[in-house]
């Protein structure tokens, strides 16, 4: 999987239209995936102890082709990361990008 | 410790995989204290107008079936043609004995009524004497109210299922129910949750393969939505199904699971075999 | 007061190419007016006085940078997509109000922010609520005690609602600092992204951008395809076409979990009416498929159309039209059948 | 009692297990009351997050189980002897006899013969003993003494099931039947179907098949009379479109799309066509709506048709449109969308569509502008099946019904918009509905 042509339309979203503050790119050394790191405009659910760095793992979907992200690239991404969640910069074919968490293992949903 | 197995009936035809089926109450309610909780299908004949509340049989997932046999607690009985031999190994003594039965439940029956029948006649004061012609009266009325039960377990083949319960049988038909399941993996992701104290229940609804919930469904809202077993290696995300998912999650409260099941072949740890990952919506985007 | 435009004039054209509306009227009594009229039609055209100019950015990511542009596809048809918006580019408006450069209106974006932020104060004090709940139950106190707490708790949330006040504060970020240009002006950072299916429909159908059809299509999907290159792309494109000339407006329909959702004049005239997936007619398919999306769309009330495309030829001699750039020989190589998918509970169909 | 007010009183949300209100049923102390008849309105949303170890809770849930277990093990199946109903399960003909029929069942079920037994099929057979209606017994076929044929228990009922396909099928049956609805198996309500009737139609048949082959090879050559080049750049320098409805006509010839049959000959023609298409696919049920004057022998056209497909199972998917197409062409039912036409037209031999659409007719017919008339033809769409999805034990209804875009174009048309009219003000010819700007 190669996300590198993309890393610069999320990180310009997350800058300029979820107003994230920090934000920086990466290159992982195992997955030669780029990911960025950013610090959220508020605190994106109520269960998180506090304002964190996030990490955020860009990815294309393209209606046309199936993606490359298999459970096992996760799994490298995660241990490489060392973090409880990763969230996915979905970048769209229409233009939009859609942002989701990945947890690591069984998690349980927000109680409200 | 044969005895306290659950027997579940595969209903198959040639060839087919089965449907498992429980048929008593009281093994019911046994799977459920194990966790397994299965998905009541049979008319409730006190309630016989609504699909909400239903009665034997308990329709098991073969995930669940495969569970059990895997883990000694139940076993798997089949063979379309078990009722047509026993009705027609039926002798005249088996009949006697089976007339003898309804008569003693009629007895049964008949002691208690007049029971109650005199207990209200007290009550109400009624004279000795007025009691002989009453009673007459009454043993009429009595004799065509008896009841006569149609049983949820099979009385006729009871004594043949048990025989069922060997390990030869029960991995021949365990084989064969595992290959009539649509996909593989799922008895790996099945178990793997069931063995951290989920309860299942089918999630097409939910656009799932499982609904999980933390304990009992009686009593608690599900957690996740599980998707259909993964392989862990080949298979890609699909990131379209992660969008709606995701969503979907959001506004029924549960995550929406994915678990990628690694090969037969690696030596790894068996509950380390499902690989799971939580998807939620960001709450932004 | 900026000038109001209403939705009627300012989205008066469905499409980028316009009709010749403005010949003039003729009088049969006025052989004169005939004149006139043949001279304006035979100099009138639909063509666009220059077209729209398209880049491929990141790769197959097509995009229009022009705000002019950008505009006129919005406004015409609604194509494209805004990246640092929901779907019209309004991203520069809104910054300037947040950096509180100019006075405006208050942007769509901003609505739904302030309102999540809310949502996550009520959220907040629910789940300290569960927790006192909680305590309640480990100290054994009774379960109609518990659930009269509960009451009293949910209607101080509601009045905690209705006394939610406006904050308004404006703070400028370092990293904003990149949002101006050297003349001190703020910079449009938003361009407007299309669908590789409206790239081919504004460059093949209707002659709106600046692209060739050959340069799209290597775009696309490289130099040298094979089939199985074209084929996913083709039959989006097919029922896109479809639906965009009947009349629909047809956008994305990914945040719903299908393909494209259908609306009948554009978005800011009604929500979308269908969600529309597109499939294989000969394919079977996984129910899971289905009911995901089926769910998402039921909760929004749209019924969920699936949408079979079928080819009727050859792949081989679709992929030589392809590689020729006969894209009508290709697209009209395929036939499309609908069906519409909706639960359907018993207990509400009994009479 | 009978069959039809019983379902009155319950609520309708405990009629169907996929409620909308997620998850399955949880509070069984309703049922007792249930079964006393009175009215219930279910609780929702007493359930909790998750275990939180507390003495309180796990009362609670001792409590729900008590409740479905004293409910499921205190409703006994079966009858007084007072009313007891005798059926004898005949394992040749996999079907049951009643020799002394009696109830109101046999109003939708089952079928008398010359000696007056009441025959029931396989389905209705253990519906009725699922209910308590009947006792079942299993006729054995070397004696005539019924007194060796051994009373049977719902065990025994569901081993007889030949297939899983018969176990699924039974389990729809008896969703929509516990709703009062009436279902007939499809393959045995044809073949009821007299055959000298089916020989008439036969020729006819063939007769019609000739005619629409004809047609059909005519009208395939005409629907895609496509070759030209599309859009040529040059075709704005030839053609001028002077309206919007001429560029979306100049661009809708492109794509071929299947056309739906709107009417009684449009759907004549499509039944007799060819179909080799649904595989093995066919209708399980015909479903009536519950009514009170229905006729065994004469019950006119099914309300739908459904079948049965189970997500699980390994052989089974999900139709594909070639399997869906060669269902609509089976389909024999009453079709909602031609209740309209049957009355401007009537036809003799179709008068049980005008039957059926006589109720709604008030609704149907009521007149709408084009453009709304339009939108309701797009959405309720043209024929459709009810296919009912298994999934391990959830019975859950999908309606699939074809619909038809490409036979309507929705662009917008400045003329035909609702002209909103401003009060005492009449409007002028040449303001052509739109609304003026205002500064």
């Amino acid at each position: 999987m190669d996300n590198q042509h993309i890393v610069r339309l999320v990180r310009n979203n997350l800058v300029h239209q979820q107003l994230w503050n920090d934000v920086e790119e990466a290159k992982l050394v195992d997955t030669n995936l780029w990911v960025l790191r950013g610090l959220p405009s508020h605190k994106l659910s109520n269960d998180d102890p506090q304002l964190e760095h996030e990490w955020i793992l860009p990815v294309e979907l393209s209606q046309y082709k199936p993606g490359k992200l298999t459970l096992e690239l996760m799994d490298k991404i995660f241990s490489e990361l060392e973090c409880r969640r990763v969230t996915l910069g979905i970048a769209n074919d229409d233009g939009t990008v859609v942002y989701y968490f990945i947890y690591k293992g069984l998690h349980k949903p927000k109680r409200n | 410790m044969v005895s306290s197995k659950v027997a579940i009936v595969l209903l198959q035809g040639d060839g087919e995989a089965g449907t498992p089926l429980v048929f008593d109450i009281e093994s019911i309610q046994k799977l459920r204290s194990i966790g397994v909780a299965g998905i009541l299908t049979g008319t409730l004949p006190s309630a016989t107008q609504q699909n909400a509340f239903l009665s034997v049989p308990l329709r098991l997932m073969a995930e669940e079936a495969l569970w059990l046999v895997e883990k000694q607690l139940g076993y798997l009985v089949h063979g379309d043609q078990m009722v047509h031999t026993a009705a027609g190994a039926i002798r005249a003594e088996g009949m006697k004995e089976a007339r003898d039965e309804l008569e003693r439940s009629f007895e049964a029956q008949r002691e208690f009524k007049r029971q109650q029948h005199h207990e209200k006649l007290r009550r109400l004061g009624v004279k000795d004497e007025c009691r002989a012609e009453a009673e007459t009266d009454y043993s009429r009325l009595l004799e065509s109210s008896l009841f006569v039960e149609t049983c949820d377990s099979s009385t006729l083949i009871s004594q043949r299922q048990r025989e069922f319960d060997k390990p030869e049988i029960q991995a021949r038909l365990a084989q064969q129910l595992r290959t009539g399941c649509k996909s593989q993996g799922d008895f790996h992701v099945y178990k793997t949750l069931r063995e951290q104290g989920y309860f299942l229940s089918p999630g097409s609804r939910f656009g799932g393969r499982f609904i999980a919930y933390p304990g009992d469904p009686l009593r608690y809202h599900s957690h996740m939505t599980v998707q259909p077993a993964m392989d862990y290696r080949k298979d890609p995300l699909d990131l379209l199904q992660v969008v709606s998912g995701g969503r979907l999650g959001t506004g029924v409260k549960k995550l929406w699971v994915v678990g990628g099941v690694k090969d037969n072949d690696s030596t790894e740890d068996e509950s380390e075999r499902v690989s799971f990952f939580s998807v939620e919506w960001a709450g932004f985007g | 007061m900026p000038k109001y435009v209403p939705n009627a004039k300012r989205y008066k054209y469905p499409l980028p190419i316009h009709p010749l509306d403005q010949l003039p009227a003729i009088k049969p009594y006025n052989p004169i007016s005939w004149v006139y009229w043949l001279y304006c039609y035979t100099f009138s055209t639909n063509q666009l006085a220059s077209k729209i100019h398209a880049e491929f950015t990141n790769g197959k990511h097509l995009t229009v940078t022009g705000p002019e542009d950008m505009r006129y596809l919005w406004e015409n048809g609604f194509f494209g997509t805004a990246q640092l918006s929901r779907s019209e580019p309004t991203w520069k408006k809104r910054t300037m109000v947040r950096l509180g450069l100019s006075e405006g209106s208050t942007a769509l974006e901003h609505i739904t922010e302030k309102r999540r932020t809310e949502r996550l104060k009520f959220k907040q004090e629910r789940s300290r609520f569960e927790a006192i709940k909680l305590d309640m139950r480990q100290r054994g106190i009774a379960e109609d005690q518990i659930l009269a707490e509960e009451r009293a708790f949910l209607k101080s949330l509601r009045e905690m609602e209705k006394v939610f006040e406006e904050e308004g504060d404006v703070h400028l970020r370092e990293v904003d600092e990149e949002l101006f240009g050297p003349d001190e002006q703020l910079m449009d950072m938003e361009v407007l992204e299309l669908m590789p299916v409206e790239g081919i429909f504004l460059t093949f159908a209707l002659p709106v951008l600046d692209i060739t059809v050959e340069k799209l299509l290597e775009n696309l999907t490289g130099g040298e395809p094979s089939y199985a290159d074209i084929h996913e792309l083709c039959l989006k494109y097919v029922a896109y076409h479809h639906y965009r000339s009947h009349g629909w407006c047809a956008r994305s329909g990914i945040k719903f979990g299908c393909d494209f959702l259908l609306y009948r004049r554009g978005p800011p005239f009604q929500h979308a009416d269908y969600g529309v997936k597109v499939l294989e007619a000969c394919k079977p398919f996984d129910t899971t498929l289905f009911s995901g999306a089926a769910r998402v769309l039921s909760g929004a009330r749209k019924p969920f159309i699936l949408c079979y495309v079928e080819l009727q030829k050859p792949e081989s001699e679709v992929l030589e039209f392809w590689r020729q750039g006969r894209l009508d020989k290709v697209f009209c190589s395929y036939k499309v059948g609908e069906a519409s998918y909706r639960r359907w509970v018993p207990g509400k169909n009994r009479d | 009692m009978n069959e039809l007010d019983e379902g009155s009183f319950i609520p309708s949300s405990l009629l169907d297990s996929d409620d909308d209100a997620d998850e399955l049923p949880q509070d069984w102390s309703h049922i007792a009351k249930l079964s006393r008849g009175q009215v219930v309105v279910p609780k929702r949303g007493e359930k909790d997050y998750e275990p939180d170890g507390t003495n309180a809770q796990e009362m609670l849930l001792h409590k729900a189980k008590t409740a479905m277990f004293d409910s499921l093990s205190d409703a006994s199946r079966g009858s007084v002897v007072k009313n007891l109903i005798k059926a004898y399960y005949v394992p040749d003909l996999h079907k049951a006899c009643v020799p002394h029929p009696k109830g109101s069942f046999m109003h939708t079920m089952g079928k008398v013969d010359r000696n007056g037994s009441c025959w029931l099929s396989f389905f209705e057979f253990v519906y009725l003993a699922e209910r308590g209606t009947i006792t079942p017994y299993y006729k054995r076929k070397e004696r005539d003494d019924h007194n060796l044929d051994p009373l049977l228990g719902i065990q025994d009922l569901y081993m007889l099931f030949k297939s899983q396909k018969e176990s699924d099928e039974f389990a729809v049956y008896a969703h929509l039947k516990r709703l009062g609805f009436i279902v007939m198996q499809s393959s045995q309500n044809s073949a009821g179907a007299s055959s000298v009737e089916q020989e008439k139609d036969s020729a006819v048949q063939k007769l019609r098949l000739r005619f629409c082959q004809t047609f059909e090879s005519l009208s395939g050559s005409v629907s895609n009379p496509f070759n030209l080049p599309f859009y040529h750049p040059l075709q704005c320098h030839l053609t001028r479109y002077c309206t919007s409805a001429q560029i979306y006509e100049s661009l809708n010839k492109l794509i071929p799309y299947i056309a739906a049959p709107k009417t009684q000959e449009e759907l004549q023609k499509d039944m007799c066509t060819k179909n080799d298409s649904a595989g093995k696919w066919e209708f399980s049920f015909d479903v009536w709506k519950p009514q009170s004057n229905f006729k065994k022998k004469t019950p006119g056209l099914p309300d739908f048709q459904v079948v049965v497909f189970n997500k699980n199972s390994q052989k089974e998917n999900f139709p594909t449109y070639h399997e869906m197409r060669g269902l609509l062409k089976m389909l024999r039912c009453k079709m909602d969308f031609l209740s309209g036409q049957a009355n401007e037209q009537p036809n003799p031999t179709k008068t049980e569509e005008a039957k059926g659409g006589a109720k709604k007719k008030s609704k149907a017919n009521k007149k709408y502008p084009p453009h709304i008339e339009q939108q309701r033809r797009i959405k309720r769409g043209y024929r459709s099946f009810v296919l009912a999805t298994m999934d391990d034990g959830l019975v859950s209804f999908i309606k699939i019904t074809e619909t038809d875009f490409g036979s309507e174009n929705v662009w917008f048309k400045p003329n035909n918009a609702p002209v909103r009219k401003e009060k005492g003000k009449p409007k002028g010819s040449k303001f052509n509905g739109e609304v003026i700007e205002s500064r």
